[in-house]
């Protein structure tokens, strides 16, 4: 089957669901994904009524993370006593596993939160494909089979789907949202664990720390520190962010390297045992920095560390929200 | 939170401590020099800093120069900051404005042989220390009333002994039992080792001490319904008969003890011929064990993949009933397959000693080759003898486990305080305080803890007790000042996140019915955990504030001015 | 900023290192080497913390960045903290910190973490050597 | 003055005219066109549809130092910019990033009431060389907001695309000069000059995006409390992509970067933007623009209200930069079009 068919399907059981969960107002409102007024786009959509679900859409555009709209703290969807907000959330599998994390760290309720899961079939790495195309403008996207076809004024260009989607939905393992305290109605799965191979670091992770330094600087230096990355994760959600802070002022706020390199590396360190591995931050960054590689490394450390995966279940406790005795201590010094 | 801005006016004081820094390094040349460090307005080296000289030059100087900022760069603050500290209250300083500056233990004593090195590392050290000093804030401690009275829940041996012993103090008590009568276990046990006295009659003691003490209520059939509360200042409502009362108590003695374990599926225990040690007690005690051929199992579900424990209590318990049923009956064979014996002291080795020479048959089994009862005979395999030995029984006893009572989780809910991966409860440090929990004012005795026999039940009842009864001999309670808070001024930092409230080791951080982060000030020890794992850095560490540790990273070259 | 300038050419290059350690344990573990006149390296700069758990990540990455050439976090051993558990959060931590700053090529022997009790004066001392070793190996701190 | 022709391979050779100029120029770095100072004409890239970045940042980057301070004792001595009277050059800037520099000029001098030093020198000291937009993209609309894909009036040079060479028209008198100054210039001909009429007509045809700039003014007027503020806020990120890509957006944060070791410092300006909650909220801790709903607003207010009231334009140049790259696409044209529907 194509593409168009697969999203077709996905589009009319995504709405189905919708539909009932506003009929039989089990939700007061869907955030979901519409059509984008440009190629290769995609707009988030609160509807709030059954007849508009045909608004919404699903396509391999639809790279924001719906769940960054659940937060900071909405004081109704925190409290079930206060609850006079239900929402239901189109989740593709990450999506699922932001909105179950947020649970896990208190900002939302599952009991106001419906997870309306579909089983998302890969995000195409737009920035990439803008990026081949060059300086040309791109007017018309449209799939077919297994492929993508881009148009424009005086060219056709075709890409591999499988080829052309973001490296994360290359490596992801939840395809559509864990079944979690029965907050997920739609597509959904059952998963404990996922395993996982992270041989797509080991280049990087062969290099001399010279050499990593200088692949990460190249990555990052055309950073403008817009923080489009942060504003589009769902996991920031810090009111006032590390780099804002200015009493202390703990790091530079300016576009020299070192305070690009130190913004992404405390957001790093912060994003392990919580990123959820969407790729939004890659998707939205206006420069067309693709961050995979920092996402898949704050993936493995959690997992080779403390076999968490975030996401997948509200009782595990994330890495920073527990400790114990037995964890490994093979980087302490010790004596010969 | 605004108050007028105070001019900082440091004075550092550096200690020659005879010879142990003087001798290496100049500081009469470091206490010149520490003058061009920013804030700094005074500065003076004195032979031995802590003499009662040296006190009065601090005085002075405090006095004369009006200093607010106080460094003393000598030995260790180990030591010697309570005494500096005091010093400069006494001249009506905050003792929190004090600032220690090790370099003697971390400077002239390690870098003997390069003096001139810890010349230049002392006035570093100086630097940072005056670079903190700037950003220190005055403090204070934190006085709360405490109520003079106890809860102890659970009256068995150990609560028993715990609630006694604090109404025996003449604090008003109040001892929690959820059975219809006290005493647990002892109303089910027959002689107690090693003293061989009827467990009746120590019941019957312990009765009458706790009926004839006027500090002491007791609540039977009853239960502890909810805790709220911190130190000296805990609010309980005890529900007994479906009535609830309401109490302000000062601490809380947790001694709730254990729970028997039934064998079921285990070497068919029926609980007719085949039976527990328990059970045996009862038989004993009533006189009804007419067996002449008796067969007990040692470690009957313990020490096993989902128990890996050791009861502690059954070798000793086997011993004694083993020597019980021969003593009435000498001519009754009795066998003990055990897979170690646990007798530790003088005492229980010789009850060891008793048995054999009693006649008491020990056999050892293996864990991987466990004995089978059959119908009429104990089948077990000998590893001395390479073959299986078939024993015939007319009676089986198991030693089984004293296990976790279940309803431990929602006491520990209450309290705030943790469970070990058995369900018991888990004290603040095994070694260090034993009768203690992290959260301040809640103590342990007893099996609740661990499996213990009655003599230790009862002494871990007195330690218990003496432990909470040194909160409550006084009417207030002194906190540390330095403790985490989260101010009104980084509220908007707080997302809610609760990675704080996960964190703290003393469960001082909680949400409040507003949802909003609150951080108990008496519970708080100032570790500061919490604001280091707040991706945020909403929470404030006293006298660690960031801002203070900050200023001592960036003092680096010794030339930060608190810009 | 780098402060990579020596003072003169002849003079040997040393690092200079920022120490956090718990109150409880490893600043009494290095006063006990004082008091044993254990010696080691003149160059670390001691940072008296309450409990290694105290340690931010920004603690150590502000180090790194204002120039000190590298960190040691040191701290009770597991099962002794002072604070029950501190270290033990700690620990997850570091262990986070340490894998990204590798990620990001920075060596990973900039920042050292041990675990030094009030008894220990002479482990101390050793791996405050080892520490300056591989510190002093790595050379100045690059400007980041 | 007639228009010249430039050659494509005579690059180099105009390049060389601008020695005693900070030469800017759009280069390719990573698949985004930047305008970079560059030492080697190679480097520019003359086939592009517009800069990623607009070439704002050239005159008012995203980090810029506004002076220096040194702590002598207790004293404080400040070294100001010296570089003020360096000469810059840019080359093929779109006529509405050209315009762009006017809005800006309008902001950093505020009817000369309020003058910005640094900004105004340079600009002062700039020379924009405009390129003509032969193929406007689908997001542009500089047509609605007082430009046009071929407008000279904003640059000192104009070149205009004619395949194989450039049709250069001096524009200002500065650029008059320079011009005539390089006599190895071909004269156009008519042909040439009948070619850049041509496409400039089919630029401006290529723009289907209109919008009425006056119209939605007097209509934000009145609508400041319209529930389509909730309605843009609804699926908006917050990230402020728009505002530090737009030509028009003057933002700015100072900061204070204080060197410890040697007690020097730096008094910087970066980018900000109202996107960002930080931005307007006061030292009480009062934000008057609290959720995004504000601020979202806040900038289309200001750029199609506030910046006509005081200078009798619109603060947009229809580069359409922010309609591309918002990563929410929020779409300005779709906002200004259900603004335009709003009954007044």
């Amino acid at each position: 089957m194509g593409l168009e068919e697969d999203n077709k399907k996905i589009e009319e059981s995504m709405r189905e669901t919708a539909r009932k969960l506003l009929e039989d107002k089990e939700v007061d409102a869907v955030i979901g994904y519409t059509e984008g007024t440009l190629p290769m786009s995609s707009m988030a959509m609160v509807i709030t009524r059954a007849e508009d679900v045909d608004k919404l859409i699903w396509n391999n555009y639809c790279y924001i993370n719906l769940a960054t709209y659940l937060v900071p703290r909405i004081a109704q969807l925190v409290d079930p006593e206060k609850g006079d907000l239900k929402v239901g959330v189109i989740s593709k599998g990450c999506v699922g596993r932001a909105i179950i994390h947020l649970k896990v760290e208190g900002q939302l309720n599952l009991d106001n939160v419906k997870i309306i899961g579909i089983p998302c079939n890969g995000i195409i790495d737009r920035k990439r494909i803008e990026k081949e195309i060059g300086q040309k403008e791109i007017l018309e996207v449209s799939t077919s089979g297994n492929e993508i076809i881009v148009k424009g004024r005086d060219f056709e260009e075709k890409f591999a789907f499988d080829e052309y989607i973001l490296n994360v939905c290359k490596q992801c393992k939840v395809k559509s949202p864990p079944n979690v305290d029965d907050a997920c109605v739609g597509e959904c799965q059952e998963i404990e664990s996922v395993s996982d191979d992270y041989s797509d670091l080991a280049e990087f992770e062969a290099l001399s720390a010279e050499e990593k330094w200088n692949h990460i600087t190249e990555l990052l230096e055309q950073c403008t520190k817009c923080h489009a990355c942060r504003e589009a994760c769902p996991m920031c959600y810090c009111n006032l962010c590390f780099v804002d802070q200015n009493k202390p002022i703990w790091f530079g706020k300016t576009t020299d390297l070192s305070d690009i390199i130190v913004f992404h590396l405390i957001r790093s360190i912060h994003l392990v045992g919580r990123c959820v591995a969407c790729g939004a931050c890659t998707s939205v960054c206006p420069m067309g920095i693709d961050l995979n590689l920092l996402i898949r490394k704050v993936e493995r450390i959690a997992k080779d560390r403390f076999d968490f995966t975030s996401g997948l279940s509200s009782k595990v406790m994330p890495p920073m929200m527990d400790f114990s005795m037995n964890d490994s201590q093979e980087f302490m010094l010790e004596e010969d | 939170m605004s108050e007028e801005e105070e001019e900082i006016r440091i004075g550092v004081f550096v200690c020659h401590c005879g010879s142990n820094i003087g001798g290496y390094i100049d500081c009469k040349s470091i206490a010149e020099w520490a003058k061009s460090l920013p804030h700094v307005v005074f500065t003076q080296d004195n032979l031995y800093t802590c003499s009662e000289t040296g006190l009065a030059q601090i005085k002075k100087g405090v006095n004369e120069n009006n200093l607010n900022r106080v460094i003393v760069a000598s030995c260790t603050p180990r030591t010697h900051e309570p005494l500096f500290r005091s010093c400069i209250q006494e001249e009506g300083v905050n003792p929190y404005l004090f600032n220690f500056v090790n370099i003697r233990d971390q400077n002239t004593w390690v870098h003997q042989k390069e003096p001139e090195k810890a010349f230049e590392k002392a006035k570093e050290l100086i630097a940072m220390g005056v670079a903190k000093a700037a950003k220190l804030e005055p403090l204070e401690k934190i006085i709360v009333d405490t109520t003079p009275t106890a809860l102890v829940i659970g009256a068995g041996v150990a609560g028993i002994t715990a609630a006694l012993s604090m109404a025996n103090q003449g604090f008003e008590t109040h001892l929690v039992e959820k059975e219809a009568e006290i005493g647990g276990k002892l109303n089910i046990l027959d002689k107690l080792y090693p003293t061989n006295q009827d467990a009746s009659e120590l019941l019957k003691s312990l009765k009458k001490r706790v009926n004839d003490n006027t500090n002491l209520t007791v609540y039977t059939s009853a239960s502890v319904k909810s805790i709220e509360g911190f130190i000296g200042n805990f609010e309980i409502e005890i529900e007994q008969n479906g009535n609830v009362k309401e109490l302000t108590i000062g601490v809380i003695i947790v001694a709730v003890g254990a729970s028997l374990f039934t064998p079921t599926g285990l070497f068919n225990y029926d609980g007719q011929k085949r039976i527990t040690q328990a059970e045996l007690e009862t038989l004993l005690k009533n006189n009804q064990v007419e067996s002449s051929n008796v067969v007990m199992i040692q470690c009957v579900g313990s020490r096993i993949e989902e128990r890996k424990y050791c009861s502690s209590v059954c070798c000793m318990v086997a011993l004694k009933n083993a020597l019980e049923i021969k003593e009435r009956n000498p001519k009754a064979n009795v066998t003990i397959l055990f897979r170690d014996l646990y007798t530790p002291g003088t005492y229980y080795e010789d009850y060891y000693r008793r048995a054999r020479e009693a006649g008491v048959i020990f056999i050892e089994y293996a864990p991987e080759k466990m004995p089978i009862v059959e119908d009429n005979q104990v089948r077990v395999h000998n590893e001395y003898l390479g073959q299986d030995i078939l024993i015939p029984y007319d009676l089986v006893v198991l030693s089984t486990p004293l296990v976790s009572n279940e309803d431990n989780k929602d006491i520990a809910q209450m309290l705030k305080v943790p469970l070990e991966e058995n369900g018991f409860f888990l004290e603040a440090h095994v070694k260090l305080r034993p009768m203690d929990f992290a959260t301040d004012g809640v103590y342990i005795c007893g099996s609740a803890k661990w499996p213990v026999d009655i003599t230790e039940s009862i002494a871990q009842g007195y330690a218990a007790a003496s432990r909470a009864s040194t909160i409550i001999s006084h009417s207030t309670l002194e906190v540390e000042g330095a403790t985490s808070s989260l101010p009104e001024y980084n509220r908007n930092l707080c997302t809610g996140c609760e990675v704080c409230i996960t964190v703290c080791p003393y469960k001082a951080i909680s949400k409040d019915e507003n949802d909003e982060i609150l951080i108990q000030q008496v519970l708080c020890k100032g570790c500061g955990v919490c604001g280091a794992t707040c991706t945020n850095h909403a929470i404030v560490i006293r006298h660690f504030t960031d801002d203070q540790i900050l200023s001592e990273i960036l003092a680096f070259g010794g030339q930060y001015d608190g810009v | 900023m780098t402060q990579t300038e020596t003072k003169t050419e002849s003079e040997e290059w040393t690092p200079k290192i920022i120490a956090f350690l718990c109150n409880w344990c490893s600043y009494a573990g290095a006063d006990l080497a004082g008091v044993s006149r254990i010696q080691y390296p003149p160059n670390i700069r001691i940072v008296r913390v309450p409990c290694s758990g105290r340690v931010s990540p920004f603690f150590i990455i502000k180090s790194l960045m204002d120039g000190w050439d590298g960190v040691v976090i040191s701290g009770c051993h597991p099962g002794d903290c002072h604070y029950i558990s501190g270290n033990l959060v700690a620990r997850r931590r570091f262990g986070i910190i340490r894998d990204v700053l590798e990620f990001f090529g920075i060596e990973p022997g900039r920042v050292n973490f041990m675990w030094a009790s009030a008894a220990e004066g002479e482990r101390f001392a050793v791996l405050i050597r080892k520490a300056t070793k591989i510190i002093k190996e790595l050379g100045p701190i690059k400007k980041f | 003055m007639s228009e010249k022709i430039l050659n494509k391979d005579q690059i180099g050779k105009f390049y060389n005219e601008f020695s005693d100029y900070n030469f800017y120029a759009p280069v390719n770095e990573k698949g985004n066109i930047l305008f970079k100072k560059i030492s080697n004409p190679d480097e520019i890239v003359l086939d592009f549809l517009n800069s990623k970045i607009p070439p704002k940042s050239v005159l008012f980057p995203n980090k810029e130092i506004l002076f220096e301070y040194e702590y002598e004792g207790k004293d404080v001595i400040i070294k100001e910019r010296d570089d003020l009277d360096e000469k810059y050059v840019l080359f093929g800037v779109r006529p509405c990033d050209a315009y762009s520099f006017q809005l800006m000029a309008n902001f950093f001098s505020f009817h000369g009431n309020c003058e910005d030093e640094i900004y105004l020198k340079k600009k002062e000291n700039t020379l924009i060389i405009g390129m003509g937009c032969n193929t406007p993209k689908q997001t542009c609309f500089c047509t609605s907001v007082g430009g046009n894909p071929f407008k000279k009036e904003d640059s000192d040079i104009f070149l205009v695309d004619l395949g194989e060479k450039y049709l250069v028209e001096a524009i200002s008198d500065k650029g008059k000069e320079l011009i005539q100054k390089m006599s190895w210039l071909a004269d156009a001909t008519n042909a040439d000059k009948q070619k850049a009429k041509e496409l400039a007509k089919k630029a401006e045809e290529m723009i289907t995006t209109q919008i009425d700039a006056e119209k939605i003014n007097n209509i934000l007027d009145e609508n400041f409390k319209h529930p389509i503020w909730k309605e843009v806020a609804e699926s908006c990120v917050g990230c402020g992509t728009c505002a530090f890509l737009c030509p028009t957006c003057t933002c700015f944060d100072v900061i204070e970067e204080h060197d410890h070791y040697t007690n020097k410092g730096k008094r910087i300006r970066i980018w900000d933007t109202c996107q960002a909650p930080l931005y307007s909220m006061e030292t009480s801790g009062h934000n008057p623009r609290p959720t995004k709903i504000e601020r979202c607003r806040n900038r289309i207010m200001h750029k199609f209200s506030y910046y006509p009231k005081n200078y009798d334009l619109t603060g947009c140049v229809g580069c359409g930069r922010c309609v591309s790259y918002c990563p929410a696409n929020n779409d300005l044209r779709s906002i200004l079009k259900e603004i335009e529907q709003i009954e007044s």
